[in-house]
């Protein structure tokens, strides 16, 4: 909190804040001293080409990429102040503030009823009819509830991928997280699937601090109050959405927005 | 193409070859065993104990080994079921995976697997006298738990390290501990592969006799406590089929009649039990 | 967990060892609990070894054992009555092409070691002495046992291991291979070598009888294995030798010392002896069942008896 | 979040008590057949077939039972191992998963794997003498191949069915035959998991005395060909275990010993190749 | 080849020849009597609402959707006129001839050179040079040879979601196939690297018959000739992309480009 974001501090409280984080997969670097704020109820784009780094840097806020063999991890990310990578950390109770939808979507071996009630399910909700309620609730935000109402009982992999992905966000919003990290959630969706979710993004936009990675521009210019701008593991800028959409300060980000560099 | 064509009916022969062996083996094994057994079989043989010239050929039945093998060998596989689950999600979801107590600890099931089960009766003796214990069922209990607990480890851990990475972190992303993402994801995505190497380790216990010669004792009464000598149907089995009486030899093949209809009925409940669980598991 | 002295209501006895013995016992343990319903048996099979093992550690009153014991166990302290005995009898093939002059003539001592132990004899012609050379297909035990033992010990105090032959498993298996080759040779315990029904000779097989007196011809004195029982009788006065007769014995460490034991040790000795045949083995004979009844110590005398000492083999 | 956390706690503390019970047998069981068989254990015991007087006590070694037992069960493996693959891969890629020949094949196995090996023994006697062979290394194979297949293709096809529907999707998408599929993508993926399976059928079958004890027969040479009778450790080491004499049945340890090594040898040897061929299988 | 296409011919010379396609998942249909003829050598694009039967019809082209349990297909597939539904059909050398790229991009077990080479190589191909050549060949057409030149021999799951579609991609091409069968080929990919993959598959059209399942439709706009618009498991419409996007028939289609349904 006392050293400056590395590329201009926000203005507004940050949520979370990455101080000097670095993510090696064995020896190859991913992510390389990325420090910044994000800010808390406002929506965060993460943008950047293929493979630099997006994805790392969404899992590594809620401490999801040390699971993988052979990671090394350096820095700090503060979550309301707790810093994620202490091993002294809580480390499920930090995760549960955060839901993360991740790129793939990854259904659980149940049914897909049981998929949304899943979250609730382990923060202690018992009760039938309430979850009968959050599951249907969590379904119609996600825009999933018409197409799987009559087959609640079926096995999530039953779906369809763009189905499996808004089950995955329903799933992610049951948990009601304070912040949500979506990676790419709408990559499998069609345009008026996307713009529901679009829309329901804005709707929780005050109550939720959202990061989002897309590779829609539209998209981000769309819904982003605040975008990162990534490129080859290093964050390249980030800021404001009107500014880095209309006055980019890097030279990277404009060929990125203008669509020269992949 | 054409080689890949030729491979493929090569491959499809051996195919039909192994289904030969496998049918050939059923007709040969439990055609013998049905042949053998059936004349000698009768409700007797499962519902009473034996007299005392039962093993001369007289009247009676083997109860005693009967439930005697169920207890032993159901005791066993919870017992061992209660430490592998433990252990195997502590190697798979608790623990780094590269760490070095995973390392040892897989280690050390290679070792314990690979102690044949005459040792473990003979060290189970030692010890039993050692801390001054008589032969009994609890006795034979542990010791043929660390008889298939290796096994049993063994094969749940290469199920679970089956189950996708993705699956668990979906878990944990949600807030679930490790517990949770351990038993309502992880087991339930590998449950059909749990239950098989608990199967596994039900079948080597209750078809051992070695570990349980010296340490659970035999006799012809039903154990009534966990402190009771425990007879065991392998045992009743090798006992029958070494009598010079044709046909108490012949009780053999009823005896080994039984034991496969328990393992079997056994393997059947399960996959029942487990296929309801796991229909939603992903493929 | 045994009851102190003879005050308690119910006696226990635990029994345990060969698994050779284990149905005699139960038999046993089952006519005497009719006559003493007090007495409840814990009769549990587990090996010979274990016998002793359990015997001398205390963990049972009686070990039962099927070979005889070892020095070691002896000097360890170990007591042993014996209470039935069992026969090893050599055996050819029922179709073996001169089998009626052979059954006639019979085998000494020497020409049973001469093809088992000293490789001298290799032919049926020397067994015969008719200079036919059809080899002899020799068989012994693979695995360790008392018969193999008890056999090897009659061929001159040999051990196990000096058998020369195909090592076969179990007595059925090495009946079952006599049985199925004109030219083999083997020895099977008594039980094994005749049907247990009929009391004729296992199928397949025939005993060969033992020239005892070295005559070159079984005399009527000798001619006892047309049955079972025939045999039995013999062996049970003698007339078969001994080895490969040998005794069944039951274990303690020193002479037991609860009455209750003593007791049914002595009515097995007495009594129980007449259930000895109904289980396929052989009755001791009256000397030795009062050799055996003078190691009991009196039930009212002072529990203790004096460790056998010296050289005390078991004499069956 | 009280109850999540004491739960938590709990398991753990399950973890840490199947840990201590894991390194208790470990201490207890290996120690044991250390104490009691290192002082008997020197060179010539693997060097050296048994002498007339090595189990009296004399001098000599278990050689013959060792290459006895590896050629057994290593040639019982192999069999196996050739016969489950081809039935694994027909199961789980050739046919429909449904079919009514799939299940009959997974109860066969079922019915196959609650055998007791000393059936399979007496069986294997049985059809043996109708079919006029001597006890050899042959029927010895064959018998144990027998006894250890189920277990196998019960391991490995669990193993298979972990085994991503997508991932075999891929490959068919790409034109490859069923058995490029087979062998090159789904074994490929499941590798260390077969591996796992023939290493627990391979420790069933080298562990093994049972089955073996009326088929294979016992002398004191060096097996030269199929046909020869062949020694096995198991056996060695049960049959020295029952001898009066206390330095034979030490020796019983030392030869378990060389049972277990040659097991963790075997184990650790297959961990090795199977790693660097399954570096990449996904997780 | 006698029976009319149920919605109109399309005049060309049809390389697969759909005739009343049904699919059941379970009782459930997923495809209702579709009939379609698809063009030789054109770019065939697949629109239609997430949940529609996209995936189900493409996977019903190279036969590879009755691998799942329970599926029930009746109707014809008719590619150069062998029924690819027949029993007697040699599906494996007909799949050779088309290289579906799936949704969910599933890398195989093994390096990322040899995800590669694994097509070429059960195809024959096992010159070592003339591998290195294939590979390299295709990871440039699909635009990640940069990326992972320097680590062919990592294991393929150690890629970015949008490294590996551009993988299987890769694999994909690398078979020389006759038809291509792409499932949202650019689903996780930068607006950089799509205009790539876009690029080559226009390159690509003169060779190959492309059959292309996108939610973009400005994708569909820019790449394709003909397009059939799916709804609820019916073929809706197909023709022309010039016709159907300026002038469609049917409400549904006009409504879905137009962004009123979902
Ligand atoms: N294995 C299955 N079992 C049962 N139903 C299925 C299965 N797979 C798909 N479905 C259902 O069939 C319908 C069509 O699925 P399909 O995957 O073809 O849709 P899609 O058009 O590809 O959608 P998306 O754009 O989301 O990928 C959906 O309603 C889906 O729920
Ligand atoms: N498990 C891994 N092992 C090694 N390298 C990895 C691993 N996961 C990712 N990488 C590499 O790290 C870099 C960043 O990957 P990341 O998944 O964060 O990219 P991304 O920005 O999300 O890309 P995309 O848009 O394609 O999803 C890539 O170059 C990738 O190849
Ligand atoms: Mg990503
Ligand atoms: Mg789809």
């Amino acid at each position: 909190m006392t050293q400056p974001s590395a590329t201009g501090a926000v203005g507004l409280k940050p949520h979370i804040s990455v101080r000097n984080l670095n993510v090696y997969y064995g020896d190859q670097p991913a992510l390389a001293d990325v420090s910044v704020d994000i800010p808390d109820r406002k929506i965060t784009a993460v943008l950047g080409p293929s493979g630099c780094g997006k994805t790392t840097f969404l899992r590594s806020l809620n401490r999801l990429v040390d699971s993988v063999d052979g990671v090394r991890v350096s820095g700090q990310v503060l979550v309301d102040d707790e810093d994620l990578f202490d091993p002294a950390a809580e480390v499920t109770h930090i995760r549960k503030k955060m839901g993360l939808l991740s790129q793939r979507p990854s259904p659980l071996p149940m049914s897909i009823y049981d998929n949304v009630a899943y979250g609730p399910r382990i923060h202690g909700q018992r009760d039938r009819a309430a979850l009968d309620a959050l599951v249907e609730h969590h379904l119609k935000l996600a825009g999933l509830w018409e197409e799987v109402r009559d087959r609640l009982r079926a096995p999530a992999t039953s779906l369809s991928i763009g189905q499996q992905q808004r089950l995955c966000l329903a799933r992610g919003l049951a948990v009601e997280p304070e912040i949500i990290l979506a990676d790419e959630p709408t990559s499998a969706l069609d345009p008026v699937s996307s713009a529901h979710i679009e829309g329901k993004f804005r709707e929780l936009r005050d109550r939720y601090t959202i990061v989002i990675v897309t590779h829609i521009l539209r998209q981000a210019r769309r819904l982003a109050d605040y975008v990162i701008f990534m490129y080859m593991g290093r964050m390249v800028e980030h800021g404001p959405a009107a500014e880095i959409f209309d006055n980019p300060r890097e030279k990277q980000t404009r060929e990125y927005i203008s669509g020269v560099i992949s | 193409m054409n080689r890949r064509a030729a491979e493929e009916t090569f491959f499809k022969a051996l195919m039909g070859i192994s289904a030969l062996a496998i049918v050939a083996a059923l007709l040969g094994i439990v055609g013998t065993v049905l042949w053998k057994g059936l004349p000698t079989m009768n409700l007797d043989m499962v519902t009473k104990t034996p007299t005392g010239a039962f093993h001369l050929g007289g009247a009676g039945g083997v109860l005693n080994a009967i439930v005697g093998s169920l207890c032993l060998a159901g005791g066993a596989t919870v017992v061992s079921a209660c430490l592998a689950l433990p252990i195997v999600m502590g190697l798979n979801v608790y623990s780094r995976r590269a760490s070095r107590l995973v390392t040892f600890t897989r280690f050390s099931m290679d070792v314990l697997a690979g102690v044949p089960s005459i040792v473990f009766g003979a060290v189970g003796y030692i010890l039993m006298r050692l801390l001054g214990l008589p032969a009994s069922l609890l006795v034979g209990i542990i010791v043929v738990s660390l008889l298939i607990l290796p096994i049993m480890i063994k094969a749940m851990d290469e199920m679970v390290r089956l189950v996708p990475a993705e699956m668990a972190e979906a878990s944990a992303a949600l807030g679930a501990t490790r517990l949770e993402t351990a038993f309502r994801v992880v087991a339930r995505q590998a449950l059909p592969g749990l239950a098989t190497a608990v199967l596994i380790a039900f079948g080597r216990g209750v078809g051992d006799a070695a570990s349980v010669l010296f340490t659970a004792g035999f006799n012809d009464r039903l154990p009534d406590s966990l402190g009771s000598e425990a007879a065991t149907l392998p045992l009743m089995i090798f006992h029958q089929y070494n009598s010079p009486f044709p046909d108490v030899q012949n009780r053999a093949y009823a005896s080994a009649l039984i034991l496969m209809v328990i393992i079997l009925a056994v393997s059947v409940t399960a996959r029942i039990l487990t296929r309801r669980l796991s229909r939603h598991s992903i493929r | 967990r045994k009851p102190a002295g003879g005050g308690a209501r119910e006696e226990r006895v635990a029994v345990s060892g060969a698994w050779a013995l284990y149905p005699m016992c139960v038999r046993w343990a089952e006519e005497y609990g009719k006559l003493h319903p007090e007495v409840r048996f814990d009769i549990s099979a587990g090996g010979a070894g274990k016998g002793v093992t359990d015997a001398l550690t205390g963990a049972a009153d009686i070990g039962m054992v099927s070979r005889d014991l070892a020095p070691a166990e002896l000097e360890k302290g170990a007591w042993f009555v014996t209470v039935t005995k069992d026969a090893v009898v050599p055996m050819i093939n029922a179709a073996h092409p001169r089998a009626d002059k052979l059954l006639a003539k019979g085998a000494t001592r020497e020409t049973l070691a001469g093809i088992w132990v000293g490789g001298s004899v290799t032919t049926w012609g020397q067994v015969l002495g008719d200079g036919s050379t059809e080899a002899i297909a020799v068989f012994t035990r693979s695995d360790a046992c008392g018969a193999a033992e008890t056999w090897a010990k009659y061929l001159g105090n040999k051990k196990q291991e000096d058998l020369k032959g195909k090592g076969v498993f179990g007595d059925p298996g090495l009946a079952a291979m006599v049985a199925r080759d004109r030219l083999g040779i083997g020895f099977n315990n008594v039980n094994f070598a005749y049907d247990a029904r009929t009391g004729k000779p296992s199928a397949g097989v025939r005993p060969l009888p033992i020239d005892v007196d070295g005559s070159g011809a079984i005399e009527p004195g000798e001619n006892f294995y047309a049955t079972r029982d025939e045999l039995v009788k013999a062996i049970a006065d003698g007339r078969y030798p001994s080895p490969p007769a040998r005794g069944l014995h039951f274990v303690s460490k020193g002479a037991p010392a609860r009455p209750v034991v003593t007791a049914f040790v002595r009515w097995i000795l007495t009594d129980g002896q007449k259930f000895v045949p109904e289980s396929g083995y052989v009755n001791l004979d009256a000397a030795q069942l009062d050799e055996q009844l003078g190691k009991l110590v009196a039930p009212a005398a002072p529990p203790a008896p004096p460790a056998p000492a010296g050289p005390v083999a078991p004499k069956p």
